[in-house]
């Protein structure tokens, strides 16, 4: 199956690089864009056929590997 | 020759490129900041290294829509040479002056250190002083430098004879050690097809000076210098 | 009603003596935001209040040094009008918390301390103690601190020169992170904190403030406890981006006359900013807190005062400055806020909703900070290892093998190459010598640059090791060729509560100070970090020195690569064979134990300046300090920098000849000559001890006509430890 | 309104941080694991209320500087 998963820094930890995506786009012209976050996306292919067990599993690389729990906050999806 | 170097919040090389061009022009260049909407009558524009917006989102990506860019575009078309190095090559694939993309250096480290490059080509107002072949070293100092463009662009770089500088070993051969950073067919640097715009992620503005280690970036700006005087 | 209880007080880490202290001197009880600036004020970290007393012990003094101990960096005399200002300052406990934002950060801070007094940075270093190379935690660590050491220092564009990097099981909890930055100012405009004048507008400018960090210098006061990853959401994250805008928005304005004083908000922010400008400036502060720029909502007068959020500067303008300067500000897109202004009141005033929250005097509590002469006990002696109690290898070239291979020794190759090195276009001696050389930009000058310290000597004994440490830096800058300046320290030690972790403290102070005196290397900055232990075990005493020199003529600056075959090779000082505390004790024979090698500092003195004059002259090559693994490790040192090898004799007359080869004496370097003559009756004259030893020339080491190694094999030891460690899963 | 925009690099560019995850968790031990695909994503506070209008002007956002086209493809979603 395949997991997705999504990694953003904790609300009220600095973003450096969604404030100079804002920034930017406000030089572009584009108006009434407030707050921009940037975070990380990933794909795994995963061998794992049951659902749970994928959670699982993935939920322990986020832990151990794909976020900084320190500064980070991470969303899992398994789909089929 | 009279140059313009234009400064991003975030360039870091633009003193350096400064210093390398006054010492081979015998005149400074004019530094222009990226907010100027119009460029003074200049031989060339560089595009310096250094990290233009961070480097956050894309390498040079905020930058490609400073205002000035847009000028520095107009001039390349109408044939002005422009010099884009390491964050300006970047600049320069984001504003489509030049094909291609910077990605992630493939060990996905930041590299400094000196390399060794040969020179492809010859055949341009930047590169017209060195040898067809020879092999020279500048230092590079990068985290995005893995040059990539789908096959048949670089198709098109090799029969155009684009390709400037690769990176090689101390032999001027290729092989596991000589790829600092993953690029495909090991590209360093390349030409536009008018020529005159090159991209490279090497500093040859770091080395124009005895003391500092080498001087075969000097030959670069020397050739500019009498490249334009001609 | 009483708003603070007790364990308010002690989570804000005030011990009883110190709230009634505080009572004292408001005359009532403090509200939780002056609760709050009194434990940042009074904390370790800001206080110096175990360290104070030992600290002003240091010498400070010369002739060259224009600003000592006090201000946010020291700054030293260059000539031709320049000056050069620099300081170490240690991020240990965020580093092993977040490695890569806490080195980052770490970096960023001192950036800031240097940029601040006026100088554009020209070069950083770090120092770097990491724990065993086995401990599960260690290469995510190291990945994480040379990662961020690099992302910030490469995008402000300041290059990373040099450092240190060693491991040891005794850091297994608290890995040590010193960051030094050095900067080029004209010295006719440096920039002080002092707020001296009444009605002047005190302005913030650079990022907004967020809730980071709260409580960092209280966190970096505190011991660790197993389970402080709890203590985890006060890191902060830095944008090094915005350091470059600050960087280039501040020495902008510092070309006019619009600032009166600059102070950067680093540890306990806002508070502690502005309590030293109105402190040093005998003047009071009137902030008005509405007004300074904020990333969230509905920030506390407590949260803004003690934020940690980076990049940020406090400054007081001269009467109309304001417009000038908010020029600047905006044109680099930084926030910029007139937030308060000076008053003479000599106290520091909060308001919030335009009502009055928090009310301090400022100088009770900025210099009347507790201070503590804290019980100490001199440290054990330890018995000194003779030569020949430690057992001689078969072969001292396969020893050398494991030396040059083992990580402390190991090539370093792999954390430079992350760092820009050469950006600025000045450098004429990166990594990997023993000081980084940077040309001063525009003159024909140099500043070499080196930081040292050998926690195995300084564990052993913490003086000598400490001397060690000094000496060990003067020397550096003299291999080079350059005239030693100052010195900055970053003391990094355990608890200061108990008495030997206090003698330790007071040995690594009396040891620099001995050896300062002695090398006329005053102390010009330095920082103190105290409680780095973990469930009761602290780190070795690790007294980190920072040192910087003067080069006249940067095309004369010596490296340690051999550069011919056929020169002599000559070995300059005394060498006893000292093996104790060595680290051919520890890797080859498995031992740690012994005192340290002694550190004779009048010789030390004699032996740099001969080597100094014989590089001015031009009659030395290529120059090495005999250091860590002694003559034969140093030897293979400049035959791998310069590709070239060498063929040397143990003397008939010496001490074991395990003991000659890898003993750790100090001052001695070895140099090669094409004119060995000269430079042995120069010796002579000087009454410094020198002799030939062998040949430059060939592919290999060669020791006494029996053993031999190529250079090949030796490079391959030594560049692939640290690869293949941080490539391992 | 708020936008939500993930960027991928095209298949058939190669994805050097997606490899090194693969085989960090890999080395960590987990089995099973297949392709490991990187991107970002980003939030997008915007003033705009009119969902069309809003995604029309993300769309034209990613364009000009959220993602390069030569090797990234994007999605948008429209959040209310
Ligand atoms: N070990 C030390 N030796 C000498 N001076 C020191 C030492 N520790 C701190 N200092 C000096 O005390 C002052 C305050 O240090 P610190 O609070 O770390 O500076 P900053 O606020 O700029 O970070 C500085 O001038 C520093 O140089
Ligand atoms: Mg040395």
């Amino acid at each position: 199956m395949k997991a997705v998963v999504h990694v953003t820094l904790k609300s009220g930890v600095l973003d450096p690089q969604g404030k100079a995506v804002r920034h930017a786009l406000g030089a572009l012209g584009f108006d009434g864009v407030g707050d921009v976050r940037q975070g990380k996306y990933l794909e795994i292919d995963l061998a794992e056929n049951d659902p749970d067990r994928a959670r699982e599993s993935v939920e322990d690389m986020c832990k151990r590997l794909l976020a900084n729990t320190v500064i980070e906050d991470y969303v899992i999806e398994i789909a089929g | 020759m009279r140059a313009a170097v234009i400064v991003f919040p975030g360039s870091n090389c633009d003193r350096d490129i400064q210093v390398a061009l006054r010492r081979a022009a015998g005149a400074p260049p004019v530094m222009v900041w990226h907010k100027e909407t119009s460029l003074p009558a200049v031989d060339l524009i560089v595009l310096p290294g250094g990290f233009s917006y961070g480097d956050y989102l894309r390498c040079g990506a905020m930058a490609a829509h400073s205002p000035v860019v847009a000028e520095v575009a107009a001039r390349a078309r109408k044939g002005v040479p422009v010099l884009g190095i390491c964050n300006g090559f970047q600049v320069l694939t984001e504003t489509g002056l030049l094909p291609g993309v910077l990605m992630r250096n493939a060990q996905l480290r930041f590299v400094c250190r000196t390399q060794h490059l040969s020179v492809e080509t010859t055949q341009s107002l930047f590169t017209g002083l060195y040898r067809p072949g020879e092999v020279i070293a500048m230092p590079i100092a990068h985290m995005d430098g893995s040059y990539f463009a789908d096959d048949d662009t670089l198709r098109s770089l090799r029969d155009e004879d684009r390709i400037a500088f690769r990176y090689c070993d101390a032999r001027g051969e290729g092989g596991a050690d000589a790829n600092p950073n993953g690029s495909r067919d090991r590209i360093a640097g390349i030409l536009n097809g008018r020529r005159n715009v090159l991209g490279l992620m090497p500093h040859p503005e770091r080395h124009a000076d005895a003391l500092l280690g080498g001087v075969d970036g000097a030959a670069l700006f020397e050739g500019l210098v009498r490249a334009l005087a001609a | 009603m009483s708003a603070i209880t007790p364990e308010m007080v002690r989570e804000h880490g005030l011990s009883a003596d110190e709230y009634a202290r505080a009572l004292a001197i408001l005359g009532r009880e403090p509200n939780l935001t002056e609760l709050g600036i009194f434990s940042a004020m009074w904390s370790e970290h800001c206080s110096y209040k175990s360290s104070k007393r030992w600290l002003r012990t240091l010498p400070t003094e010369a002739p060259w040094v224009i600003c000592g101990p006090g201000e946010n960096a020291g700054v030293v005399d260059i000539g031709e009008g320049l000056a050069c200002i620099f300081k170490m300052e240690s991020h240990n406990h965020p580093s092993f918390i977040e490695p890569y934002q806490g080195a980052a950060t770490g970096v960023g801070g001192i950036l800031r301390d240097v940029f601040t007094m006026g100088a554009r940075p020209v070069a950083s270093l770090n120092a770097l103690r990491f724990g065993a190379p086995a401990h599960p935690k260690t290469r995510h660590l190291v990945a994480g601190v040379v990662a961020g050491i690099g992302g910030y220092g490469n995008c402000v564009g300041v290059p990373t020169l040099g450092g240190e990097c060693t491991f040891h099981a005794a850091y297994d909890g608290n890995i040590l992170v010193n960051a030094m930055t050095v900067g080029v100012a004209d010295a006719a405009r440096i920039f002080y904190s002092a707020a001296a004048g009444v009605g002047l507008s005190v302005v913030y400018v650079g990022s907004k403030t967020g809730r980071d960090g709260i409580h960092g210098a209280t966190m970096a006061s505190a011991e660790f406890a197993s389970d402080s990853e709890a203590k985890r959401p006060t890191v902060q994250v830095g944008d090094p981006f915005t350091e470059k805008l600050l960087l280039e928005a501040c020495l902008e304005l510092m070309a006019t006359d619009a600032i009166v004083a600059i102070q950067d908000m680093g540890a306990a922010g806002l508070t502690c900013s502005t309590f030293e400008m109105a402190s040093k400036g005998g003047v009071g502060i009137e902030l008005d807190l509405d007004r300074v720029p904020m990333r969230e909502d509905g920030m506390s007068a407590y949260e803004l005062m003690l934020s940690e959020s980076q990049e940020r500067m406090l400054m007081v303008l001269r009467p109309g400055g304001e417009a000038e300067a908010r020029r600047v500000f905006e044109k680099w897109e930084l926030d910029f806020a007139v937030i308060g202004r000076t008053t003479d009141t000599g106290r520091l005033v909060l308001r919030q909703n335009g009502t009055p929250i928090a009310e301090l005097p400022v100088d009770p509590l900025a210099e009347a900070a507790p201070e503590y002469d804290r019980p100490w006990i001199p440290a054990p002696g330890v018995a000194v290892i003779p030569p020949a109690a430690v057992p001689a290898p078969d072969d001292p070239l396969q020893a050398l093998e494991r030396l040059l291979g083992c990580p402390d020794l190991a090539s370093k190759r792999w954390i430079w190459e992350q760092y820009d090195q050469t950006v600025m276009a000045d450098t004429v001696q990166g990594p990997g010598g023993d000081a980084a050389v940077v040309r001063v930009h525009g003159t024909a000058k140099a500043l070499a640059i080196t930081s040292d310290c050998t926690p195995r000597y300084c564990a052993a004994d913490a003086r000598e090791g400490a001397r060690q440490a000094v000496a060990e830096a003067w020397r550096n800058l003299t291999a080079v060729g350059a005239k030693p300046l100052a010195i900055t320290d970053n003391l990094n030690l355990g608890n200061p509560e108990r008495p030997e972790i206090m003698g330790q403290l007071v040995g690594c102070v009396e040891g620099i100070r001995d050896a300062c005196l002695a090398l006329d290397f005053p102390v010009v900055s330095g920082n103190v970090s105290l409680y780095n232990e973990t469930d009761g075990a602290a780190i070795p005493p690790t007294p980190t020195i920072g040192a910087v020199g003067l080069i006249e003529d940067a095309t004369g600056a010596c490296t340690l690569a051999f550069k011919a075959a056929g020169e002599a090779v000559v070995l300059i000082g005394t060498t006893a064979g000292h093996l104790g505390a060595s680290l051919y004790l520890r890797e080859i024979a498995s031992a740690e134990d012994g005192a340290p090698p002694p550190v004779d500092l009048a010789a030390e003195k004699r032996n740099g300046d001969f080597v100094r004059a014989e590089i001015a002259a031009g009659r030395i090559s290529a120059c090495h300090d005999v250091s860590d693994g002694g003559l034969l490790v140093a030897l293979a040192e400049m035959a791998l920098a310069g590709d070239i090898g060498a063929e040397i004799a143990v003397p008939e007359d010496a001490p074991p000849a395990h003991a000659w080869l890898f003993g750790e004496d100090q001052g001695r370097y070895l140099a090669s000559t094409a004119d060995a003559e000269t430079v042995l009756e120069g010796a002579r004259a000087a009454r410094v001890p020198a002799m030939v030893i062998g040949l430059t020339g060939g592919g290999r080491l060669t020791v006494g006509g029996r053993h031999a190694i190529s250079i090949a094999h030796l490079r391959a030891a030594h560049e692939d430890w640290m690869p293949r460690y941080m490539s391992a899963p």
